[in-house]
């Protein structure tokens, strides 16, 4: 019952979410608002934080604590490179797993082993991870290696061989393309329909493909099989999985190293868009992953919009920086229509109690809401070119504002960071 | 899958052949510092009420959860069945057919009824959790065993009651003929403790064999066939039901001395308020202000009139200098919403006066201040920091008052001196002010608890179940230090889910159901099957006090 | 020269070390920037130019890098420094402030910097004339475009790259005025990591193509690798930066979208200090490495300019005789 | 106290055992580099041949320590009642610019420049914890996100700064970015003296060993006093061993979060500030980033206690120190990190087991003292 109106709200919200933004592209003329290309490069970069989000959800979910993902994720590109240019891509998306699997057990062992806070030893993965990259670098790409020989450098890998498929939908994102012909009519709604849905479909990268399936895949196991109760009940309550039989240790084991591996696979991603390991190139996307994951209370569909909401504000700020003072008129939009909302409320005849309970708390809110309206209108009529760094932000910025209406409702599994040892009970 | 659970098969005529359920041999289980079992043997006959019983830390617990795989005994051989056997994990004990509902509760919150009962023993179907099989059968255990729950609730939703159910659902859900209950009684109240032990009896009727620790000897008087007593981690005596005589006997055999016993000795009430509250509601979905120019009474109407769920729905008591009032009810019908809305640690509408003084705004720093102290009803959540010293413990709750406090810093000879002094009027068993509270036992903590929130002369305390867990010995000696406060003039607020002790100490008892006091009862002339009625909802109306 | 390591103000004699060297031997040091030796790249060339002197000056040499938070750039400059290196150099403009210093404290050691200007008596600032190269990519650029629509992505938005920005934009209006130019930076001054982000990199160009620009300038390190492939996804071009990258780069179908590349002959830059060090030369100035003396320039690698060689000379010839004079800021 | 000397031992037995353990894993690095180990570490304690390379190396060691330590304890502060500050890194970017930018404006006499200087890095620092302290405070929002996209605000904004409204005169041909210069009164007076005393060389090194030294030290003790000694220390550690227990007993968490926050994020606005004081005399492109980052680790290696921090971030230092020392004797410099990442992993890990190890045996001494007891009150 629960599940069924919350499907139905999550619809709701969407449509209504296409809806707006299809408005603030007409009004502001900012076509990359929901251009194919600004979606399929939200795609690109929303799949790297994504992967590292799932990676932290299992983790997580078994009640560890991740914030080493970067790390790992720097082992995955650096493992996918050294693999990649010899042995081809396949060897590539194995060795990057296998990379960032290896720093969730080192997570394992430091965490679930010998119970070590989880944000220290998160931190010192952090540490390691590119420390022994640039080391392995250093011994292995330095001048006169093979690898050197075939194009490495110390902060580079050669570039990977063999091509990675990229397909599109047949008919409506390739050929004829007839969504990218309905794009570039730019109607209200149609066009932007077909720009999502073109820039989503079109010369997708087989590892997206596979990216975006581990999300139900990560669903269908921690929610529907065994293994996957056994995996939660673990991050709720420990010790009453414990007495039900189940090796607490085992699962945690299983699913830090799942973990690590999600991350070393956004690491790979990162490496087959760049075709090469390239030093410094995850940038930060681990911590950007944990914090999609939260904002996503957990679960994976949540972890999707949450990166997606990253990918798609980071898109947008390097395709076009213009677009990005939509984001004002998006805003007053936003505060405009809770205005209404509380207004409509307020004024509703036949609640007169609700009136009389009405707190000064409740008119400071609403001024407030309508003053951030006219600031926000007035910068989207003024400002036609934020200073660069201020675009740079965007989807910084963003993820803040989110959680800040959104916070409160957050739960994370109980037992979650809980050290927790065999035959001891909290 | 674990074996479907043969019901009636191993009928009475059986039993007399039969090889004893359980058998325990010189079992020793050392932990660093402590022997928790020395040598002791147990022999559980096939469907019977098997009680231990034993006072605090008499290592009961310990022994199940070596019989339950969860600990390694150092010496000792077990049987089941009259095979012995080696647990590595409980999942070995499960497979041989024995199962434990602990002694805390072991069930995962955001996990629903059915997920927390197939945990570990899941049914599958093409690698999938089959949902639809799981439920089947917990619906048959739960109509064939009188254990009512809904499947997919969340666990979180349920009452304490239910969670009970909950948990002994697990344990026949995976076939165990073996049950193991380690004070199940706790937190129920004697109406759920009567209908728990119908449902044991009707187990036993099948041939399951019940192994059952509690405290409460009364109730193991009513339910077992045989009673084995530790103490001190040994065996001292296994007596069959018709050997014992008295609760009386038991206890002397536990503890080794005369059994003390609450008893109200003359009122020492008073006529001067210590403590007014009024019309104190909490909404469940949070805290809003009242808005300007509303009084609370109307608020608190509109609430309702809008069917908002209240933890606290008007309650109003007074508590006078030197009296003790009781609050009964069942856990979770708004005792520690109550307390903590007192202590100002959870907001709520309605009036709190301390004295004449109006307190309701104020913070729990500033009520503490003003002298209010607070026996906590979980020690290790909210009474103590277990990896700090005692001295520091002391400090806690005092930072802002002497001895405590020197300006901005923290008086630490003093602090000592002070704990020095609660360790020895309170007989604190510990080796010194320097130790870690963790290294002290239940009971000792809560002495100390006690000692430090009546430091500092408090008019008013809240004592919430100041002797849970806590053995007979230190029990006593806690009660003499609330009856000789109250003497002096100290107003407390006893909440306690023990019914002797609320109706032994209680000068006024008061029942609170679903966040209302919903009686004030006079503990002179009540009995706690009756105070039960008035908890659990079944008998409404008030009592002349 | 030779015989390093005398010490500033104090009486204090030469270091044991260079005591020890026999006074005849070349021992040049260097320190990279960030990202050190094997960037394939600025630092590469620079140590190109390192190599060079040892085979050629038969120089004794020793290169460091800095810790990966640039931290100790000056620390290493004494290191070498203390150790009896003279000359030494520092790569990168980042060793502006820490030459001057070690400068002063060391008044009987050369120093030199590469992009940054000469600060102290003995030290040589080794320009480069950036935004003349960028000029020729631009006119290019600007010429090779059917669209009349270029673009730009720039790595890190510091005063560097806007240089090449500034050239590039110039350049290119040089040859049609109202030609369309797409700029876009990847990340701020201070955050390096538009230098190694070839996502962001793609992203950028990809927008810029289907916006229907048919060239891209980018001088974004490894992050010009995004802005190769965007291109070979679009199939159009785009010119490469500071080596010649059609040849540097490995990948055959990236290297064809490689219009041309604009060069910054680092390694020329330091073989050539280390040689008039050797020949007695002082610092105190700089010297610039611009068209002129081939320090920057257009690779014709893939020969895709050859067809607009005559257009490219003829810039060429106007900025090196000085009738144009092309702007280093945008 | 002999409890705590055993466990003081306890500890430092473990921190040593997972040095030593971290060399060893090191090592086997390093020989798999084809390099020796025994070469690196020489060159680990190889200062110099000369007497002025040798100054100059102790100088570049302590240089170094110092923002490590103060990072290492702005971080502390927060862990001591599980607050997460990963935003030690923007707030301390932040404060610094603003610092200098604002010293660059006036000239006073030194004690004033220097002092004003330094209230405004901790200001500013203190105000960008703020932010994230109130999200967490009012809406619940986790602080660990929030520091982190705080962080990448704050790059972005310092940058802006220091090209737009702070952006100061630059030399002619220097191409780093820079805030104004700042006067000769706004440098911190150096510690080169103590050379003298010792009968060495001074270094020649920018500013010689920053005088921020000493305001380092004094931190460390005022913060050691603040947490060990005074009530708002008990409040913190009582919040961080048990919150709820700390609500109870009258610590206000929310005031709690805001105040240790704005601590921290305090001191880390002292961060950059020996550099800037002591060498550079103003902010620029080349700051020292990364500091905030590495305060973590300096602050869980030392435990989270002032001497603990003080004892890592002089290790951290001293490896640091070596980075050209490895390269000159042909070893890879990133074996630094790696002795770095391995040390505090170990490290931790033995604090772990040596801490279980600490509370076994108090309840083992617990237990032993009270067992005549019990026999007593038996009898
Ligand atoms: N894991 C453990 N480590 C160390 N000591 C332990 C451990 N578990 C129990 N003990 C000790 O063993 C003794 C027996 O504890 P146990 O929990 O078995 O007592 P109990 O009889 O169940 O007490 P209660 O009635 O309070 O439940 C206690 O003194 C306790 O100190
Ligand atoms: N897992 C454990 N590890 C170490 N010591 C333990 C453990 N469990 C219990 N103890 C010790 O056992 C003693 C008392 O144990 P016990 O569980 O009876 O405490 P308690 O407070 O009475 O518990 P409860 O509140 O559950 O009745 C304490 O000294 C405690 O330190
Ligand atoms: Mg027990
Ligand atoms: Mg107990």
């Amino acid at each position: 019952m629960t599940r069924f109106t919350k499907y139905h709200l999550v619809l709701v919200g969407i449509a209504v979410l296409l809806l707006l933004m299809s408005l603030v592209r007409v009004a502001s003329g900012q076509n990359d608002i929901t251009s194919s290309g600004t979606f399929a490069a939200a795609l690109l970069l929303a799949v790297p934080i994504g992967l590292a989000g799932l990676g932290g959800l299992w983790a997580e979910r078994a009640g560890v604590v991740n914030i080493g993902l970067e790390g790992m994720m720097v082992l995955g590109t650096w493992f996918a490179g050294w693999a990649g240019y010899q042995w081809g891509a396949v060897a590539a998306l194995i060795a990057g797993l296998l990379g960032g699997a290896l720093g969730g057990l080192i997570h394992a062992v430091a965490t679930v082993t010998f119970g070590v806070d989880h944000i220290i030893s998160g931190v010192a993965i952090n540490l390691l991870g590119p420390g022994v990259t640039r080391f392995l670098s250093e011994v292995l790409y330095k001048e006169g290696t093979p690898a050197a020989d075939a194009g490495a450098g110390i902060t580079t890998s050669p570039a990977i061989t063999g091509k990675t498929w990229e397909p599109s939908l047949p008919l409506l994102s390739d050929g004829p393309d007839l969504l990218g012909k309905l794009e570039s009519t730019h109607w209200f709604l149609l066009s932007d329909l077909a720009g999502i849905l073109g820039g989503l479909t079109r010369n997708v990268n087989i590892l997206v493909v596979l990216a975006v399936l581990l999300l139900p895949l990560t669903f269908f196991v921690l929610w529907r099989t065994a293994f996957g109760l056994r995996l939660r009940s673990v991050g709720e309550n420990p010790w009453a999985a414990e007495s039900l039989g189940v090796n607490v240790y085992l699962i945690k084991y299983i699913a830090v190293v799942i973990s690590g591996a999600f991350a070393g696979l956004g690491g790979v991603f990162l490496v087959f868009v760049s075709t090469k390991y390239v030093e410094g190139q995850t940038a930060g996307r681990g911590f950007i992953g944990l914090a999609a994951m939260i904002f996503g209370n957990w679960r994976p569909g949540g972890l999707a919009a949450g990166a997606s909401l990253f990918g798609y504000a980071d898109g947008l700020q390097l395709r076009s920086s213009g677009a990005v003072t939509s984001f004002f008129l998006f805003g007053a939009v936003l505060l405009l229509a809770y205005l209404i909302i509380r207004a409509r409320r307020m004024l509703a005849p036949d609640q007169p109690a609700e009136l009389a309970a009405r707190s000064p708390k409740d008119y400071t809110l609403m001024a407030a809401a309508a003053a951030g309206m006219v600031v926000l209108f007035w910068l989207w009529v003024t400002v036609d070119q934020l200073p660069n760094e201020f675009v740079f932000i965007t989807p910084h910025v963003l993820t803040l504002l989110v959680l800040l209406v959104a916070s409160q409702r957050l739960r994370m599994p109980k037992a979650d960071g809980v050290r927790y040892r065999r035959g001891e009970q909290h | 899958m674990p074996p479907p659970s043969r019901r009636g098969e191993m009928s009475a005529d059986t039993l007399a052949t039969a090889k004893p359920a359980v058998e325990l041999e010189g079992i020793t289980k050392r932990f660093p510092g402590v022997v928790a079992n020395h040598d002791i043997r147990i022999t559980v006959e096939p469907g019977t009420v098997h009680a231990i019983v034993g006072e605090n830390g008499a290592g009961k617990s310990t022994l199940m959860k070596i019989l339950y795989g969860m600990q390694k005994p150092d010496e000792g051989t077990i049987k089941v069945n009259g095979t012995e056997v080696a647990f590595r994990t409980p999942s070995d004990a499960i497979a041989v057919g024995i199962g434990m509902v602990h002694q805390h509760f072991m069930l995962a919150d955001n996990l629903t009824v059915l997920e927390n009962i197939v945990l570990g023993a899941e049914p599958k179907k093409g690698g999938m959790l089959d949902t639809a099989t799981a439920r089947k059968r917990i619906t048959e255990l739960a109509e064939s065993h009188g254990l009512r729950v809904d499947p997919d609730k969340l666990v979180e939703d349920l009452g304490v009651g239910d969670r009970q159910r909950v948990e002994i659902l697990k344990v026949l859900y995976r076939g165990a003929r073996i049950l193991i209950l380690d004070e199940p009684t706790a937190v129920l109240v004697p109406q759920e403790v009567e209908e728990l032990f119908q449902n044991l009896r009707e187990l036993k009727a099948e041939g399951l064999t019940v192994i059952f620790i509690s405290h409460k000897l009364d109730e193991v008087l009513d339910i077992a066939d045989a009673i084995t007593v530790i103490r001190r981690g040994t065996t001292v005596a296994s007596l069959a039901r018709n050997e014992v005589t008295s609760a009386r006997q038991l206890a002397e055999l536990m503890v080794g001395s005369e059994l003390p016993t609450p008893e109200t000795r003359e009122s020492t009430v008073t006529d001067r308020v210590a403590l007014q509250v009024a019309h104190l509601t909490m909404e469940a979905d949070g805290y809003r202000p009242v808005p300007k120019g509303t009084s609370v009474e109307t608020y608190v109407e509109k609430l309702r009139a809008d069917g908002k769920r209240l933890l606290l729905d008007d309650v109003s008591f007074e508590i006078h200098e030197g009296e003790i009032l009781g609050i009964a009810g069942v856990e979770g019908n708004g005792q520690s919403e109550l307390i903590e809305a007192i202590m100002g640690i959870r907001a709520a509408h309605g009036g709190i006066a301390l004295g004449e003084q109006d307190i309701s705004t104020w913070s729990t720093l500033k009520r503490r201040e003003s002298g209010i102290g607070y026996i906590p009803e979980d020690r290790h959540r909210q009474g103590l920091l277990l990896e700090a010293s005692l001295w520091e413990n002391r400090v806690l709750g005092h930072q802002t008052r002497k001895p405590a406090r020197n300006g901005i810093w923290v008086d630490r000879r003093a602090a000592k001196a002070d704990t020095e002094r609660i360790v020895k009027d309170y007989d604190v068993r510990t080796p010194g002010v320097d130790t870690l509270a963790l290294a002290l036992s239940g009971g000792n903590q809560q002495k100390l608890i006690v000692g430090r929130e009546m430091s500092g002369a408090p008019k008013f305390l809240i004592a919430a179940h100041p002797t849970r867990g806590v053995d007979v010995g230190a029990q006593a000696a806690i009660w003499d230090h609330l009856r000789n406060a109250r003497a002096a003039g100290l107003a407390v607020l006893l909440i306690s889910a023990d019914l002797d002790e609320l109706i032994g100490l209680s000068d006024t008892i008061q029942v609170i159901y679903r966040g209302r006091l919903v009686a004030a009862l006079d503990p002179s002339d009540i009995t706690p099957e009756r105070l039960g009625g008035y908890m659990t909802g079944a008998i409404a109306g008030t009592e002349e006090t | 020269g030779g015989g390093g390591g005398s010490t500033t103000a104090s009486e204090a004699p030469t270091g044991a070390a260079s005591s020890e060297a026999p006074k005849s031997a070349l021992k040049v040091g260097l320190a990279f920037d960030i990202g050190g030796r094997g960037d394939k790249s600025f630092n590469d060339a620079a140590y190109a130019g390192l190599e060079k002197a040892k085979t050629e000056l038969s120089a004794e040499i020793k290169e460091l890098s800095p810790a990966a938070d640039g931290s100790n750039r000056g620390d290493l400059l004494r290191q070498l420094a203390d150790a009896g290196y003279n000359p030494i150099i520092g790569v990168g403009f980042a060793y502006g402030e820490d030459i001057k210093k070690a400068a002063e404290e060391y008044p009987d050691i050369q120093f030199a910097v590469v992009d940054s200007a000469s600060n102290a008596p003995n030290v040589t600032g080794l320009l480069f004339a950036e935004e003349q190269g960028s000029y020729l990519a631009g006119v290019a650029a600007a010429t090779k475009s059917e669209s009349s629509h270029i673009g730009f992505v720039g790595g890190v938005e510091n005063d560097l790259i806007k240089k090449f920005e500034a050239g590039y934009v110039a350049g290119a209006k040089s040859v049609k005025s109202d030609i369309k130019i797409d700029i876009k930076y990847l990340t701020p001054d201070g955050d390096f990591s538009g230098f190694k982000a070839p996502d962001k990199g793609k992203v950028a160009a990809d927008k810029m193509y289907q916006d229907g620009a048919d060239i891209v300038y980018h001088a974004s390190g490894d992050s010009g690798l995004g802005v190769f492939q965007a291109a070979a996804a679009a199939k159009k071009k785009a010119i490469g930066v500071d080596s010649d990258q059609r040849q540097t780069v490995k990948e055959t179908d990236l290297q064809s979208v490689i219009l041309t590349s604009m060069l910054k002959r680092v390694d020329v830059g330091v073989f050539e200090f280390i040689k008039a060090f050797q020949g007695g030369a002082k610092g105190g100035a700089n010297v610039t490495y611009d068209l002129k003396v081939d320090g920057v320039g257009l690779a014709t690698t893939g020969g895709e300019i050859d067809d607009i060689k005559d257009k490219l000379d003829a810039a060429r010839q106007d900025i090196v005789g000085g009738k144009i004079t092309v702007p280093a800021k945008p | 106290m002999p409890a705590g000397l055993n466990r003081a031992l306890l500890t430092v037995a473990g921190a040593v055992i997972a040095i030593v353990l971290a060399i060893a894993i090191s090592s086997v690095a390093i020989t798999a580099a084809g390099a020796s180990p025994l070469h690196a570490f020489a060159a680990f304690f190889d200062f110099g041949a000369s007497e002025r390379a040798q100054s100059n190396a102790i100088a570049t060691f302590l240089n170094r320590a110092v923002p490590l330590f103060i990072a290492g304890l702005a971080v502390a502060v927060g862990f001591r009642m599980n607050l997460f500050n990963i935003g030690v890194e923007g707030q301390y970017r932040l404060a610094a610019i603003c610092a200098a930018y604002v010293g660059s404006t006036f000239s006073a006499p030194a004690p004033i420049q220097i002092t004003v200087i330094i209230v405004v890095a901790a200001l500013v620092g203190g105000l960008y914890a703020l932010i994230p302290a109130v999200m967490k405070v009012t809406r619940g929002v986790n602080e660990v996100i929030s520091t982190i996209m705080l962080n990448y605000i704050a790059i972005n904004l310092s940058s802006f700064l220091v090209r737009g409204p702070f952006a100061g005169q630059r030399a002619e041909g220097q191409l780093t970015t820079t805030t104004p210069e700042l006067p000769d009164s706004a440098m911190f007076p150096n510690l080169n003296f103590v050379f003298d005393w010792f009968g060495l060389l001074p270094p020649t090194r920018g500013g010689g060993v920053w005088g921020f030294l000493l305001v380092a030290i004094a931190l460390g003790i005022v913060i050691w006093v603040v947490l060990e000694r005074t009530r708002f220390g008990f409040n913190v550690k009582a919040s961080g061993l048990n919150g709820p227990a700390a609500l109870a007993s009258g610590v206000d968490p929310k005031k709690m979060i805001i105040a240790a926050m704005m601590l921290s994020g305090g001191i880390a606005g002292l961060i950059g500030l020996p550099e800037i004081l002591g060498d550079k005399g103003a902010f620029n492109s080349n700051f020292t980033a990364g500091l905030g980052f590495l305060g973590i680790a300096v602050a869980l290696l030392g435990r989270n206690k002032p001497v603990g921090i003080a004892v890592a971030a002089l290790l951290f230092a001293f490896l640091d120190r070596a980075q050209g020392a490895l390269q000159i004797a042909n070893v890879p410099p990133s074996v630094i990190t790696i002795i770095q990442g391995v040390t505090v992993l170990l490290v931790v890990v033995a604090n772990e087991v040596t801490n279980r190890l600490a509370l076994r045996l108090e309840e083992r001494r617990a237990a032993q003292e009270l067992g005549t007891n019990k026999v007593e009150v038996a009898a």
